[in-house]
């Protein structure tokens, strides 16, 4: 009659990527018959809450444990606590720098992000100027996305000049301020990039706001992005499949926790969508609102 | 004549307080009736019953001879009880005007306020207490004696029938005495009933009809004021007989100079200041409200610097920029206004006792001697009978004359020797006054150099051994111990442009 | 009389004064404003102006509303998270419900007034502090918002005009040159009714009555807890036009948002030269220093300073110009 | 006489109600630890409460610092970044320049008291409010931390003990069955000196005048604006504890933590009886508002509460929690 019990402490919970993953990861728990928790601190700065967290969902000696780890080395004196006590870890999202979790359920988000710098130097046929609307300058992700982005912009489009990468913590109306900044700047700018959702639609605002015209690549999903992606409004998007961490992360530990095998790896991939493509069924599978 | 107020087995206790004991009071239409008693003997405690400030734990009131209670201070006006309190309550912010008809604000449609009539009504009440003060000042930039007549005349548009004054007159000068007692007996011939606070025993011969006396929370006694004469009161307020003394004026010319002020000069209000005051002498400064005479003993202490002048102390220049500079050169100041300048209320008895000589009672490593500053405060306690439950009660909870005796503890503590008093006796009864004013002729006996700045002219020639008159914020004169109040009056008025006619 | 004499003088002395005071305090405002412009010939642009203005209506509007709040000495920390269960509130009520515009714009500042009423009651009755009063709303409201929407977005596609409310330009239908977003001039028309409020009306009296002197003003009859808790409620209503605001600005009413932009009001209404103990403070102050606020972020970007050096040098010309303001209002003293 | 009497009697009750007053200060949180373990039996297990405490050791150190500042009727914002600074100066101490690890831990509190001694300059000298001027440090450090670690964190693998700091538990070697960690162990011993400089010191017992009337403190002929800039300076260094107990916890500065914390840090302070407007306030009742805080966190997380609904029953509790404590002391009156 005890149902198994898995707790995920990811990076945030109230971003719809989070709860994307959330959704996916609640499927699994219905379909296996496991009791899933999920949490995650206000933001991503937010190191040690997440291991007070991690702390507390040890204490209440789990089956298995999900962890999307803010810090790669950070959680590393807990995984360990988890070890001794027989709990098995699964990190989700990104990666520990460690060997202890048994799964790791990911999107490499610097390819993924070197995916949108591709496209974004295709239709801007591969000169002229860009930006990139960041979520955050110290997140992994944020961090990942940027990087990947830039370099492959630098390796691929010489011509191509990226005159600022600003960061507006993913919050929809200081991406949207700091749009509108970049384009009184720069007149003459061809594309931004927005890494994540908030800083998508924020990109997107700015620029109506400001009747540009400008290529806008997005990152993850949602119904605005859907919506301007249909109107044409957004060039397109890459997504990751955070349902499919989710439901991936939670069938690991469930498997782990009754002492079967799992791969060690497992990615979940990213995409490409547009308005060619996004109501193409393996790309609707992958998006959310 | 009617009754208006009757007062009935009053009982209040307060932790560690006793304050009221079963107190009995009943006050007529158009009768002044004073209320007196020392320091803490319940008078404020006994009006903030009858005003709905506090609740008595037993007893009743009667108002035109039917029962009422008084919850609110809402509830007392309305039953027609306005009252001056002692400790100023004034919005600091708000102008003149909008604090006396703050609840009562006239208005037009949508709550909006008529701020001219508002004005209007104020100055029309200054006016009838022939006082010129302009409605728009903001009351925090006034000084204490200004408030203080800020107060009177929002007791005033109450047009009550009953008006409590705690301590009205205690910031005021003589000439504004005499125009609130114009205004009380105008007040009595309407057949108001007032009820009259004051330490200031002349005051009580001038204006008041009977007398009621209150010792340790206790009804002594009431008494017809015509046929009673001041020192059966003060018997019966203190238990015991006052002797007055006159200043004996000692022979200083061989004193060593402590103070020596040349040129001071600070904008508009200080001009051009010289004086000097000797080892063991004690100098009077009189004036009449704003002459300037607490600014002069802040520029001296470095509270607001002069910006020209020089200041000597023992023969040696000092610069004093900040209080800690004048109170390292050896000058103390106590403050005319003891709640924002002198006192830290929230703090108890010992820490406000010794907060200007902490260092004193530290080890190196900062540590403070508790229990050795615990024995000092008990001893000033026990000095200047503070009536308090002990050294460790909060200042706040102390009645206005004990706080009063509390700030001259410090300074006494601080031993310092140039002392400036401004306004020493501020709210202090008839005995503890005596004591406080042989407590200073000791000071100067000892050697001190005592400055005592005073609105009462007798306390003035009392003390004095020189008195210095200032007017407008120059120094018009200064005449030798025992001069007579009209030669102090003719320089306190000496204006500048009649002096250069 | 020489009493008289002086008393003309000062008066004379004190409106000329007012008169340079009032262009003085905006001075940190205008030295910034020419600086940037001067730095870079993108910043000092019609458009780029009006992204300003725009940028500051939300967080103005906060400011404005928790300028009476501070003028009473309290605080407010629940303006972001209320804030955004307004706009919550008024998707609710828009997209779920189907109701026509102004029903949900009512929606919202009612919701904002109830829970200002709330907090007001908090305070005034069960004597909570302040700052924990709000803290606790504060929270309370951000999980609720979170709760309500189930952490999904309202999107406000359905109903026409909603964007037009903040990003429209009534006045740019008049005058072509000068499109000022409605959301500015919404911005303006709130700071204007509360500027009246405060120096005009019986309720604006007890505003800095109570910050002046609580226990005065309630020993002079009046019901302070009743007054103050109008006050808050007052200012939830207004936090409830800034929640209309951004969520007409995004189109969506985000549940997430919120959080931090109490303390961007807050600054602004400091700067502004709002005391936080209470008792004095201006409409026009709150204002500028929303825009001070603003131009130094808009600013700093459009010059493309790196992001870390915006916050630091943010921080420095923050402390340089309340340093400033402080040093004229000594010297006018 | 009379007055004899009831001096002796005061006394007496005064003693005898302090006793009750500080048991009954404990009284929401002994409610919050009975409900939760009657609630749950993961709840009261010595893992779990050490998890808890050691929650607290952060936020409890940065609370103890910051009360002192708000006793003098200020405030500092700028806490949660001042740690974050002082961890990363310390970091590139001991990483970058391999110094040995007393340097670094020197280092990281003198960084924190220099920075404190620039707040409290601006504050007594500069006459900055201090909201104002803890906001700009705020601000500026935030900056400075990203600026310096060029936003990467700085890991502490080659500095032999420096996890210990926080984690290990030199009690645990004397007692096996009780693991105190270090960093509850520091956040005590920090917690005891303070309060003893608040209780015995001059320094205290100016901090607790300065809040209670400035003015007549001064003109008492003390400086006070030494003593303030020493209490910030000392409040500095106790943030540089702070700073070192969560990047020894987290074995690593991470240069954007910080923002934030300060609220919850004042929070705490508040919640513990403290009050913002000055002159009063103790120690114990800031451990006491932080083991609240951190105890609510945790419990309710291990009730597995959704986390939207955990942010409102927080909210919920702070409120009646300060509102139990608020009718207890009116009730002792
Ligand atoms: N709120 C209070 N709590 C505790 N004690 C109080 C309180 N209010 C007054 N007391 C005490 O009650 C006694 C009476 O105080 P009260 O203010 O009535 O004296 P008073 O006669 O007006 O004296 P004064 O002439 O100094 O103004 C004093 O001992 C005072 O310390
Ligand atoms: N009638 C007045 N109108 C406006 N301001 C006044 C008036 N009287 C005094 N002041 C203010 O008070 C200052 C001087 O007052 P000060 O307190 O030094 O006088 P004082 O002689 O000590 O009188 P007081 O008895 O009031 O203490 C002036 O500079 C002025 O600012
Ligand atoms: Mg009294
Ligand atoms: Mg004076």
């Amino acid at each position: 009659q005890d149902k198994l019990y898995i707790p995920l402490i990811s990076k945030g919970f109230q971003h719809q990527f989070w709860q994307a993953v959330k959704l996916g990861a609640d499927k699994a728990g219905a379909e296996l018959g496991v009791d899933v928790t999920f949490e995650g601190p206000d933001n991503e700065t937010q190191v040690d809450k997440q291991i007070d967290m991690l702390a507390a969902a040890l204490a209440k000696q789990p089956a298995a444990v999900g962890i999307a780890a803010l810090d790669s080395q950070a959680v590393i004196p807990l995984l360990k606590k988890a070890q001794e006590a027989k709990i098995p870890v699964i990190a989700f999202d990104s990666g520990v720098d460690s060997d202890i979790p048994v799964a790791t359920a990911s999107t490499d988000n610097m390819a993924a992000a070197a995916m949108a710098a591709d496209k974004m130097g295709e239709l801007i046929g591969g000169e002229g100027k860009i930006a990139v609307v960041a979520h955050s300058q110290t997140s992994l992700t944020g961090v990942h996305r940027r990087d990947g982005f830039v370099n492959e912009i630098k390796e691929k489009f010489p011509k191509i000049e990226i005159v600022t990468v600003e960061y507006g913590d993913g919050d929809h109306l200081k991406s949207t301020e700091i749009t509108k900044a970049i384009l009184a700047a720069n007149p003459d700018i061809k594309g931004i990039f927005g890494s994540n959702e908030g800083s998508a639609i924020g990109v997107l605002n700015g620029v109506r706001e400001m009747g540009a015209k400008v290529v806008v690549i997005g990152f993850d999903s949602g119904k605005a992005q859907k919506d301007a992606i249909r109107s044409g409004e957004m060039a397109g998007a890459i997504t990751q499949n955070p349902v499919g961490i989710g439901y991936e992360t939670v069938k690991a530990a469930v498997a782990v926790s009754k002492g079967e095998t799992v791969p060690k790896n497992v990615d979940t991939g990213f995409y490409w969508y547009d308005k060619s493509n996004i109501d193409a069924p393996e790309i609707a599978a992958v998006l959310y609102d | 004549m009617t009754e208006l107020v009757r007062m009935e087995g009053i009982d209040k206790r307060f932790p560690g307080v006793h304050a009221l004991k079963s107190v009995g009071f009943d006050l007529r239409a158009g009768e002044v009736h004073a209320l007196m008693g020392e320091n803490g003997a319940g008078k404020s405690t006994l009006m903030k019953i009858l005003s709905g400030v506090y609740h008595p734990d037993e007893g009743r009131i009667l108002v035109d001879r039917t029962e009422v209670a008084v919850p609110t201070p809402r509830a007392a006006q309305d039953l027609g009880i306005g009252i001056i309190h002692q400790e100023l309550a004034l919005m600091r912010d708000l102008t003149v005007a909008q604090n006396i008809w703050i609840g009562r604000e006239p208005r037009l449609s949508f709550g909006r306020l008529d701020e001219a009539k508002l004005n209007a009504d104020a100055a029309a009440i200054f006016d009838a207490m022939h006082i010129r003060m302009d409605p728009r000042a903001i009351v925090g930039g006034l000084t204490i004696a200004r408030q203080q007549m800020v107060e009177i005349a929002k007791a005033l548009s109450y047009r009550s029938r009953v008006l409590i004054m705690d301590e009205p007159t205690a910031a005021l000068n003589d000439a504004e005495i005499a125009e609130l007692f114009a205004i009380i007996r105008k007040l009595k011939a309407e057949g108001v009933g007032v009820i009259y606070i004051s330490h200031k025993m002349d005051e009580i011969k001038r204006i008041s009809d009977r007398v009621t006396v209150m010792r340790d929370g206790a009804y002594v006694g009431t008494v017809e004021a015509a046929d009673t004469p001041i020192s059966t009161i003060i018997s019966m307020m203190v238990g015991r007989e006052l002797s007055d003394e006159t200043a004996i004026i000692p022979d200083l010319s061989g004193a060593e100079t402590a103070l020596e002020v040349s040129h001071l000069s600070r904008g508009h209000e200080l001009k051009d200041i010289s004086f000097s005051l000797k080892k063991g002498e004690i100098l009077g400064f009189a004036g009449l409200m704003g002459a300037g005479r607490t600014e002069l003993a802040r520029a001296i202490f470095g509270a607001e610097p002069a910006d020209h002048g020089e200041i000597r102390v023992h023969g040696k220049a000092q610069q004093i920029r900040t209080p800690a500079d004048a109170v390292s050169a050896g000058i103390g100041y106590l403050s005319e206004d003891r709640k924002h300048y002198g006192l830290a209320l929230g703090m108890d008895v010992r820490a406000n006792i010794a907060m200007a000589s902490l260092p004193r009672y530290a080890d190196r490593f900062g540590r403070i001697d508790e229990p050795e500053l615990g024995r000092i405060a008990r001893r000033y306690i026990q000095t200047l009978s503070i009536r308090t439950p002990g050294d460790r009660q909060e200042l706040r909870l102390l009645s206005g004359g004990n706080q009063q005796k509390v700030v001259i503890a410090k300074w006494l503590l601080r031993d310092c020797d140039i002392l400036i008093f401004d306004e020493p006796t501020r709210g202090i009864d008839v005995g503890a006054k005596a004591e406080i004013y042989r407590l200073l002729n000791e000071l100067a006996a000892s050697g001190k150099a005592i400055i005592v700045i005073s609105s009462e002219l007798p306390e003035v020639l009392r003390l004095s051994h020189r008195i210095a008159v200032m007017c407008e914020g120059r120094l018009t004169g200064i005449l030798p111990g025992g001069a007579s109040q009209e030669e102090i009056m003719a320089l306190a008025t000496k204006r500048e442009g009649l002096a250069a006619e | 009389m020489t009493l008289e004499d002086t008393t003309n003088m000062s008066e004379k002395q004190v409106r000329r004064g007012a008169a340079q005071q009032k262009l003085l305090a905006f001075a940190s405002l205008i030295v910034l404003v020419i600086g940037f412009s001067l730095a870079s010939p993108r910043f000092f642009q019609i458009d780029n102006i009006m992204s300003i203005l725009q940028a500051t209506s939300v967080n103005g509007v906060l400011a404005v509303g928790v300028t009476m709040i501070i003028i009473t000495g309290g605080i407010d920390l629940s303006i972001g998270t209320l804030m955004t269960f307004c706009a919550v509130m008024t998707g609710v009520v828009l997209t779920w419900m189907g109701a026509p515009l102004l029903v949900g714009v009512a929606t919202g500042m009612a919701t904002g007034a109830l829970c200002g009423l709330i907090s007001g009651t908090l305070v005034a009755k069960a004597k909570i502090p302040p700052f924990i009063a709000t803290l606790g709303m504060m929270l309370v409201l951000k999980g609720m918002s979170l709760i309500v929407t189930g952490t999904k977005p309202i999107y406000f596609n359905d109903t026409e005009g909603y964007t037009d409310i903040s990003t429209g330009s009534l006045v740019g239908m008049v005058i072509p040159q000068f499109p000022l977003p409605n959301g500015v001039l919404i911005l303006f028309v709130v700071a204007g009714i509360i500027a009246w409020v405060l120096g005009r009306t019986v309720l604006g009296r007890y505003t800095f009555a109570l910050g002046s002197n609580e226990e005065a003003v309630r020993l002079s009859g009046v019901n302070t807890d009743r007054w103050k808790m109008a006050i808050y409620a007052l200012a939830g209503a207004i936090c409830g036009i800034a929640g209309i605001l951004i969520s007409s600005r995004l189109n969506s009413a985000q549940p997430a948002l919120g959080l931090g932009y109490e303390l961007e009001a807050i600054a602004a209404v400091v700067i502004g030269g709002t005391s936080l103990s209470g008792g004095r403070g201006t409409i026009t102050g709150t204002l500028i220093g929303a825009l001070i606020m603003s131009v130094l972020t808009n600013g700093l970007r459009v010059l493309s300073v790196a992001p870390e050096w915006q916050t630091v040098v943010t921080g420095i010309i923050i402390i340089v110009a309340v340093y400033a303001d402080q040093l004229r209002r000594r010297s006018a003293n």
